[in-house]
């Protein structure tokens, strides 16, 4: 699959679209290990992307990228909005000019929001953190095997972890086998994308 | 819900009080009083009000929390005169209530928050 | 007095501002900026809000600390889009800008308060 | 000579007057190394003592640090509130219904006093606080060598250390060649005992 401005439109409508159904389930994870507000931190990054596009749709396909990093960074607030809103500035300057991506420049576009997060939370992989949902997705995805089980499973793994970073980290051992909030979120960032188009085949 | 609660003593009325709105996100269930500043609301803090904030809470068993020293004092003084059972916290005042607050909302055992809590020591 | 300036990011409004007159009492000399909450006076931080601060500071160099980690990713978007040189501080909030303020106040060199800060270190 | 109840507040009149009269010193010394209300709160605690005398003279030798710690508890604020507070109160304990005090019986109702303040302020010798004007205090009284320059070799002592407790231990090596003004309102106390009788006679 080729991702192309629509696409990319797609993936993010339907991303939004998910949040903001998700909204209080999101929230509620929030409010077992943090203060109850990721719902709607994100859904209010959701609602006002999805509010932007009608005023200026986006020209190029970073534009779509770009629009949302701005949305998540100046419209969210919380760690999420500082975190997501630099992934996906990572992924429009990744994309640059380009119009359409090939398989493996999508997965590159990905992993270089991966880093941005990485970057901005000065975290890695096993702290129970978002990042534990995009790291397995992005080794998915390069391999073409990114289902929503999988993305399931992550999930479920991700909830056996303690947290070490963020709000959660406050919580030690007790945040172990809840879910972490953001680690739902990108799931539903990664089923957006599989909604989107049929990444795994060619 | 554990049956501990959680005093704030800090020199400034709106430190306090914001702090309280913080932790009121992540632990409304908990027993949480607060003090701040002088009787006339200056940067201070006195016996007479720490002794109420102690009283107040609806918890016998409390832990007590301070940003400076000074403060502390007059928590250690009220504590001696207080039927409560109340350990005060050297630990540092805004992250180690959040991180108390959130594990008593949690039901988290004591020595798993003293646990946590021993990271946070840095008071002198 | 230093030509370093102090930038305070926190969750609330009030904790900001007490922490604010806190510090006025032991330096006020520094040049001080502060942030606390959302832009609607809500629990939380913003960038544009956390930018301002660090801009209406009348120093090209500052010192710049948070209460909670989200804080700090905001100050740190914030940092980099800025002109100015600005150094993020995980140490403890009220603790740390407290101990900084004094030391600024009294013309501390720099490694002096590097080293005080250094036991105030507790973020993660 | 011997402590009754008459000179007992002498000592703390003439305490109240000194502080009352060097209140601005003492604020300018806290205001290098600390807040700057060191003078302002303990020429509180004069003020109310000297008025409290006027309404309920004190009956027994011990109530006169009895109502001296009330006003330092509850209306002095501060950390030297606590700490004085507590000394005079450790001291009146220590008095009990003795209604005077020989030589020795007085050093034993300071050591309580100095303990007093030892206890709540968790602090020791050598931290650079009123502790280090008390203990050498002390042991020249002990020695019936207790003279004004005594104390003032003292205070110069005492500001050639580093404070490792109270506000001013935030600020590390910089304390050092700063008055402390704990030290200093001490070296007040003591210099008024000088001046209520001649202790260093029989
Ligand atoms: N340093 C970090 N690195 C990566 N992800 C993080 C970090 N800190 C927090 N997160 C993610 O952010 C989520 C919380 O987002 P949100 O509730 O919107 O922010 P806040 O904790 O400030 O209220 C967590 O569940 C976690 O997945
Ligand atoms: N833990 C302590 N033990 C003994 N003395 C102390 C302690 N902390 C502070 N002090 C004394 O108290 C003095 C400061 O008193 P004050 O200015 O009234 O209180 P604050 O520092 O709360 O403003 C210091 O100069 C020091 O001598
Ligand atoms: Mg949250
Ligand atoms: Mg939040
Ligand atoms: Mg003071
Ligand atoms: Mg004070």
């Amino acid at each position: 699959m080729i991702i192309t401005k629509e696409l990319a439109q797609k993936w993010f409508t339907v991303f939004a679209e998910k949040v903001i159904q998700d909204k209080e389930q999101l929230s509620e994870y929030d409010r077992i290990i943090g203060d109850g507000d990721h719902g709607m931190n994100m859904a209010r990054g959701a609602q006002q992307l999805l509010s932007s596009w009608q005023e200026t749709p986006p020209v190029h396909l970073a534009d779509v990228f770009k629009q949302a990093a701005m949305k998540w960074i100046s419209g969210v607030g919380g760690a999420s909005g500082p975190l997501y809103g630099t992934a996906f500035f990572e992924m429009a300057k990744a994309i640059g000019t380009k119009e359409e991506l090939q398989h493996e420049e999508l997965v590159n576009v990905i992993k270089a929001g991966f880093d941005g997060i990485r970057k901005r939370g000065k975290s890695e992989v096993g702290q129970k953190t978002m990042l534990d949902v995009w790291a397995p997705a992005i080794e998915s995805l390069e391999e073409k095997q990114l289902t929503t089980e999988i993305l399931e499973t992550t999930l479920t793994k991700v909830t056996a972890l303690k947290a070490t970073k963020g709000r959660a980290s406050f919580l030690g051992e007790r945040s172990i086998n809840e879910v972490d909030p953001g680690a739902a979120s990108s799931k539903l960032f990664f089923e957006a994308l599989l909604e989107a188009g049929d990444l795994n085949g060619d | 819900m554990t049956n501990i609660g959680i005093v704030m003593v800090s020199h400034s009325k709106d430190i306090a009080k914001g702090l309280y709105d913080l932790i009121l996100q992540v632990a409304p269930n908990v027993s949480i009083t607060y003090v701040g500043g002088t009787v006339d609301g200056d940067i201070g803090t006195s016996f007479e009000t720490v002794q109420q904030a102690i009283e107040e809470n609806t918890c016998d068993q409390l832990f007590a929390f301070y940003d400076l020293g000074s403060a502390k004092m007059n928590l250690e003084m009220a504590a001696e005169l207080s039927e409560k059972e109340i350990e005060i916290m050297d630990v540092s005042f805004i992250e180690g209530v959040y991180c108390t607050a959130a594990l008593f909302e949690m039901n988290a055992d004591l020595p798993a928050v003293i646990n946590e809590l021993e990271k946070l020591m840095i008071k002198r």
